[in-house]
């Protein structure tokens, strides 16, 4: 039946699957559904966090990222992942590599310790954009597949940053107001709205969630308040970090500074995996820190 | 140098300091390391405070990214890598997308982060990333609860990664030991305590 | 030709310090020394300033002394200095083409400023070099052609409408050609100018009816040029006079139409049913499918857009017996003799939505500085009175952001300064005061740049009067989807604290760039343009009107953004150099011509076709084919020359023996 | 491969219009380059017969650049196409008498290049080291 899907070696990052494992369900089984087959990149590793490692020592963290693109190398297979801060570790330091003579050799230097080498033959995908791209699913596939529309849900789109920016490097175009992640959500039949500052960062990126958990917050705060204030139903994102911090983030919201959300966040594939059919039981919704509870009542 | 005044008084000594910039107290390679690790030419910044105005750290701290660009230049590295600021950036690269000089203010900080790790200077949240994912591979691991959750879903409990394959690990603890991370960190976080 | 053998080359060397821009670099004494060694030198001199008098003197006297058969100077560029020192030769009593520079200072000392030993074998190479050419350069004359006494002026803006009434009170006649159906360009869309206020219409419009009036000006509005040919003194401009579906009074006459033609009365647009956006109010008013710009047009005869057009004939109906309106009408060319030409293309606003984070045609009430002009203009589409184009109120708080799209690095903006932003700013922020009681102008600058006649009295003058200045850059505009209102995001950097300021509108002083047309224009003439599009100027100070190709002028901001005084200013320079050799009657050509070696031309005719300008041709001559040349209509491109397979072509002063003889020089000559 | 005395002798060819008044745009910002080309002008590169460039080879030359105006900004029209062609068919007659094609190079650089024409200068210098010294220079003297 796979034989004529798009195979790729599907890099899982942390987060995904340790703390929100619907995701990686999701991710596989709305994937296969589109005509995209996720394979295990065995004995992958954290990234690594783009935030941390960068901040420490940025040659770690290209030597780090390089193993695990080398990982799907020797599978002889572009990577595709789900997370916006792996994307920005494994994208653009396989971009980087291919580009910087003197960066790849350094690194090849230390990956010789492992017998491995960095040959720059494949390509790294966020799931989002291979959804958006019509040579690959896009959008007009996407609508074909849901059998359960999520009609009459308003949603608000979080792009995050690490997938898209910093944009002269990267292929996305207008990072000022996109509206491609806005044609996913509405392709699944509910209505992405439109909220003030929409390209703000969640706050938890650069290693801020661990050394001022305040400062991150309020950020996230911020981006909240500006959500609600047009009326959604969810949030939606494509990184589960920004996940996290909008999930979690409520609690920690109303910890720190008494402030109550109550906004359902979920990530992309999990929305498609409810749009395509798939129970809230299989994607493990009651993981969230923030009941779906509301958002499934509108949609079921 | 500034001038020595010896006030007895450390309160009045501290409140009546010398706060001149003097060119000996700069350091030229300081704009330089920037550069070269952060790969972005910091020194043609011309402060205009786009970094600024597109920062979402910016107005609910003191952290300035434009300061630290200003400080690169003028070479104020004990300034800059001694300022808690610094690690305030959340890395979302709005600066470096509006930058009308097309530099990477976001780099530069990174750069200079990489720098006050140098000196031992670093949050204690990084370091106890680096613990972690020496010991695992990730640095968010599984636990039992998520373990239960994903054989509900149908997956296995460990993920196709280190955790499920410890045999890479031993791979990964040689990258960090090539550049000692997991010494230093060690190092660091005991001397903390 | 080559039959004019030198008999034996006496070759003078003369070395200029240029003050310390060559010697600080260049051993001078031994390049000196190391010249007399060198083959055919019969003196070897140096100077701290060739090119002063005493300089060109000791040239003169060397000539005359020593009996010198050629000179060589080593000194500047011969794209600067050529002509002088040509001069020094023939006072000396010399031909002045038996010279020969070698440049030693724009090619050597300033780009091998910290390799003295190096720079100073290169200039013995340069010395050598230009020795071995000197020592078979021949006697030259230029060649004197007459010139049409008429000029061209491209672009009916402010600049070109200057230079044209310049050209033609100095008697020349002048065409003016202007691509849109007016003349005014984009002065005419503004409201004041800065500092003095005056009225930008007021002052344009006498100036308009003095062109139009004007005896030796021929007006040719709606017109582009298509192709040119020839070169100074006698250029053949190929002109399109584009379909404008109206004729004047004189064609009417000409046609026999009895008082007939266009007197602008209007009625046509009155009936007309097509209604599209007016490009003269940036299409924030309409016009007709027949139209004028706006009241004041020089010429006023309306024009039909024939993309527009339905061909319904109301028009053709309401004219009566007028018949000035023709909607078979058809694109003509014509063909006009000018011997020299000034070009004036202007400039158009840079797309200012490609800088995403402002919202320009995202944001209803985020407008253009050029918008505002027409905004504020009592004869724009709104009378005069600012509104904000989402609800039509009177905004109360504006923001202005200078460096729009200028002063940008990243590749989507213009990196330069586009020079008058700040002025008109500040401009702006000075009329809104004045029109609206309470309003705050903000104006967010990096610089403000008020360099002009009395430019800095004018910001202090804005800045008494209320205007608030925030140093920062503007990051990004938010809108209030429900107010419409603009959060506009930047850093006070005075002050060291981000900013979000609301406000009703904002005006973005949007960067400039060359017009649309100039790079289609500028290749028929032959111009060449810097990297950023501008025309190039034939040097940056000394010759800021010429170009490279001679007899073609610029004025105005096509050659870089300048505001209206430095843009009438050139225009009136170029004039100047624009009518010289036309007063001159006649300009010499360099002598730098083909001539067929009849006894080693074979007849193949393989050069013919080389040649873009058609000065060759096949001629019988005592019984054989042998090429001629038509000296008049030769360049002395050479390109004829590079092909010869017989080497039969002896292009003067670059002549085969001439060029083997620097090559051999270098490669087998001197120390090896 | 090279002896250490060796220097580069590179000549280049340009037209007055283009290259050389970048070449003079260059001195004037000061952009500093090796030494080791040595400059004739021509008003145009049509000018310039394959015949030139051959002598300059058998010289002993270790390089050539011929540097004209960006296509579509000859000050003759043409002459730089008509160049381009002949430096064309020039190279494959260079590797036919077993002269490293790269040493014969031709460039567009405009008057407005000052610095396209230092790193033009830096690289045509770069190349000839890589080469070496021309095999034919033995047979020069």
């Amino acid at each position: 039946m796979s034989g004529n899907n798009h195979q790729y070696a599907f890099f899982l990052g942390c987060i995904a699957p340790n703390r929100y494992p619907g995701i990686e369900a999701a991710a596989i089984q709305t994937s296969k559904n589109v005509g995209i087959d996720l394979l295990p990149l065995k004995g992958a590793s954290c990234c690594p966090a783009p935030g941390a490692f960068g901040s420490i020592d940025l040659n770690v963290w290209y030597a780090m990222a390089a193993r695990n693109v080398v990982l799907a190398e020797q599978m002889g297979m572009d990577i595709a992942l789900v997370c916006n801060g792996c994307y920005k570790s494994i994208w653009e330091v396989n971009h980087k590599l291919k580009h910087n003579d003197e960066l790849r050799d350094g690194v090849n230097e230390v990956l010789k310790e492992i017998d491995m080498e960095f040959k720059g033959t494949a390509d790294v995908w966020h799931l989002a954009e291979l959804y958006y791209d019509p040579k690959v699913v896009g959008v007009k596939k996407l609508a074909e597949s849901v059998k359960r529309p999520l009609t009459g849900a308003k949603v608000a789109v979080h792009y995050g940053c690490h997938l898209m920016k910093p944009s002269k490097e990267r292929h996305f175009g207008d990072t000022e107001n996109p509206m491609w992640m806005e044609e996913l959500v509405a392709a699944l039949g509910a209505e992405p709205v439109q909220y003030r500052n929409k390209m703000q960062c969640c706050g938890a990126g650069g290693g801020v969630r661990g050394f001022d958990i305040a400062h991150a917050l309020d950020i996230t705060n911020e981006k909240l308040i500006n959500m609600e204030e047009v009326g959604i139903d969810a949030v939606t994102e494509v990184c589960p970090f920004c996940q996290l911090q909008f999930d979690r983030g409520q609690i920690e919201i109303k910890e720190k500074f008494g402030v109550e959300h109550g906004v359902p966040v979920l990530h992309y594939n999990e929305l498609l995996g409810l749009a395509q059919g798939m129970s809230p039981d299989e994607l493990a919704l009651d993981l969230h820190a923030i009941s779906v509870e509301p958002f499934l009542k509108k949609i079921l | 140098m500034a001038v020595k005044k010896d006030y007895k008084d450390q309160k009045l000594a501290e409140k009546l300091r010398d706060r001149k910039y003097y060119v000996p107290d700069s350091n030229p390679e300081f704009i330089k390391d920037v550069e070269k690790i952060g790969q972005t030419a910091a020194h043609m910044c011309y402060q205009c405070g786009t970094c600024t105005g597109s920062c979402p750290s910016a107005p609910r701290s003191s952290y300035r990214i434009r300061l630290f660009m200003r400080k690169a230049v003028l070479g104020l590295e004990e300034e800059a890598l001694t300022d808690p600021d610094l690690w305030l950036c959340t890395t979302c690269y709005s600066c470096t997308d509006r930058c009308p000089r097309n530099l990477a203010p976001t780099d530069a900080i990174m750069a200079m982060r990489n720098l006050a790790f140098k000196r031992d200077i670093i949050p204690r949240n990084f370091l106890q990333t680096v613990q972690l994912i020496y010991k695992s591979g990730h640095g968010v691991p599984n636990n039992d609860a998520n373990r239960a959750a994903r054989k509900k879903l149908g997956l296995e409990e460990e993920p196709e990664t280190t955790h499920k394959y410890p045999e890479y690990l031993p791979g990964i603890r040689r990258i960090l030991d090539h550049y000692r991370l997991k010494e230093n960190a060690d190092r660091i976080l005991a001397e903390g305590e | 030709m080559a039959e004019v053998k030198n008999k034996e080359a006496r070759i003078g060397v003369f070395l200029c310090h240029c003050g310390t821009n060559i010697a600080g670099t260049i051993d001078i004494e031994a390049v000196k020394e190391y010249a007399k060694t060198i083959p055919n030198v019969v003196v070897a001199d140096n100077y701290a300033y060739m090119c002063s008098t005493p300089g060109q003197n000791k040239i003169a006297d060397a000539i005359k002394e020593q009996n010198l058969t050629g000179v060589v100077v080593a000194a500047c560029t011969p794209r600067l200095h050529e002509p002088t020192f040509r001069n020094a030769t023939k006072a000396g009593g010399l031909n002045p083409f038996r010279f020969e520079m070698a440049n030693i200072r724009d090619q050597n000392s300033w780009v091998h400023m910290h390799q003295p030993e190096e720079a100073t074998s290169k200039a013995k190479d340069a010395v050598r070099i230009a020795v071995a050419k000197a020592s078979l350069l021949e006697d030259l004359v230029p060649k004197s052609v007459p010139v049409e006494k008429t000029a061209m002026v491209v672009g009916g803006g402010v600049g070109g409408m200057q230079a044209a009434l310049d050209l033609a009170n100095a008697g020349i006649k002048t065409y003016l050609v202007e691509k849109n159906p007016t003349i005014g360009g984009r002065m005419s869309q503004l409201d004041k100018t800065f500092p003095t206020l005056d009225c930008s219409q007021c002052i344009l419009t006498p100036k308009m009816v003095d062109v139009y009036r004007n005896e030796n000006i021929e007006l040719l509005t709606y017109t582009e040029v298509e192709a040119v040919e020839g070169y100074i003194g006698n250029f053949d401009v190929t002109l399109r006079k584009k379909a404008r579906g109206v004729i004047t009074p004189a064609e009417a006459e000409a046609r026999g139409i009895v008082g007939g033609g266009c007197t602008g009365c209007g009625d046509c647009a009155t009936v007309c049913p097509v209604i599209k956006p007016n490009p003269f109010e940036l299409g924030m008013a309409p016009r007709k499918a027949i139209y004028i710009y706006h009241p004041q047009v020089s010429p006023l005869i309306y024009t039909v857009d024939f993309d527009a057009c339905v061909k319904c004939g109301l028009c053709v109906e309401s004219c009566g017996e007028k018949k000035a309106v023709d909607l078979d009408m058809k694109d003509e060319l014509m063909t006009v003799k000018v011997g020299t030409v000034v070009l004036a293309l202007g400039y158009d606003i840079f797309p200012i939505e490609k800088k995403f984070e402002w919202g320009y045609k995202n944001y209803d009430n985020v407008i253009t500085s050029l918008e505002f002009e027409r905004l504020i203009c009592a004869s724009g589409p709104t009378g005069g009175h600012l509104v904000r184009p989402s609800d039509g109120a009177t905004p109360k708080r504006v923001a202005f952001v200078l460096c729009a799209g200028s002063r940008d690095n990243t590749g989507v903006g213009k990196p330069y300064c586009s020079r008058f932003c700040c002025m008109y700013s500040l401009k702006h922020a000075h009329q809104i005061i004045e029109k609206i009681p309470g309003v705050v102008p903000y104006i967010f600058y990096m610089d403000i740049r008020s360099f002009g006649k009395m430019y800095e009295e004018f910001y202090y003058r804005i800045q008494d009067e209320g205007a608030k200045f925030i140093r920062g850059r503007v990051a990004n505009i938010l809108e209030d989807p429900k107010t419409k209102n603009l959060h506009v995001n930047a850093e006070d950097t005075l002050l060291g604290r981000p900013v979000d300021m609301e406000v009703d509108l904002v005006v973005l002083a949007a960067a400039i760039q060359p017009a649309a047309e100039t790079e289609k224009t500028r290749r028929l003439f032959g111009v060449s343009c810097s990297q950023d599009g501008w025309l190039l100027e034939a040097h940056p100070k000394l010759n800021p009107c010429g170009t490279t190709t001679a007899g073609v002028y610029l004025a105005g901001v096509c050659q870089g953004p300048k505001d209206i005084p430095d843009t009438v200013a050139q225009a009136e320079g170029a004039a100047s150099a624009a009518s010289i050799p036309i007063h001159r009657g006649e300009v010499e050509l360099e002598p730098y011509f083909a001539q067929c070696m009849e006894d080693k031309c074979a007849g193949c005719g393989m050069c013919v076709p080389q040649c873009p300008y058609s000065a060759l041709a096949l001629v019988e001559k005592d019984g054989r084919t042998v090429m001629q040349v038509t000296e008049a209509k030769c360049k002395g491109c050479g390109t004829c020359g590079g092909f010869c397979p017989g080497g039969a072509i002896w292009m003067q002063h670059f002549a085969t023996p001439q060029i083997i003889a620097q090559i051999d020089a270098f490669l087998l000559g001197g120390e090896q | 491969m090279a002896d250490e005395n060796w220097n580069p002798k590179i000549i280049a060819i340009i037209c007055n219009w283009c290259s050389y008044a970048g070449a003079d745009l260059a001195g004037g910002a000061r952009i500093q380059y090796p030494p080791d080309i040595r400059a004739i002008r021509v008003m145009c590169t049509g000018r310039i017969d394959p015949l030139f460039i051959l002598k300059a080879f058998q010289d002993g030359a270790d390089g050539v650049l011929v540097s004209g105006c960006h296509f579509g900004d000859c000050h003759y029209l043409e002459g730089n196409f008509k160049a381009a062609k002949r430096m064309f068919l020039l190279k494959s007659v260079l590797k036919n008498i077993g002269l490293d094609d790269k040493r014969l190079r031709m460039t567009f650089v405009s008057a407005s290049e000052g610095a396209k024409w230092g790193s033009v200068m830096t690289d045509v210098v770069k190349t000839i080291n890589e080469l070496g010294p021309s095999p034919l220079k033995e047979f020069a003297k």
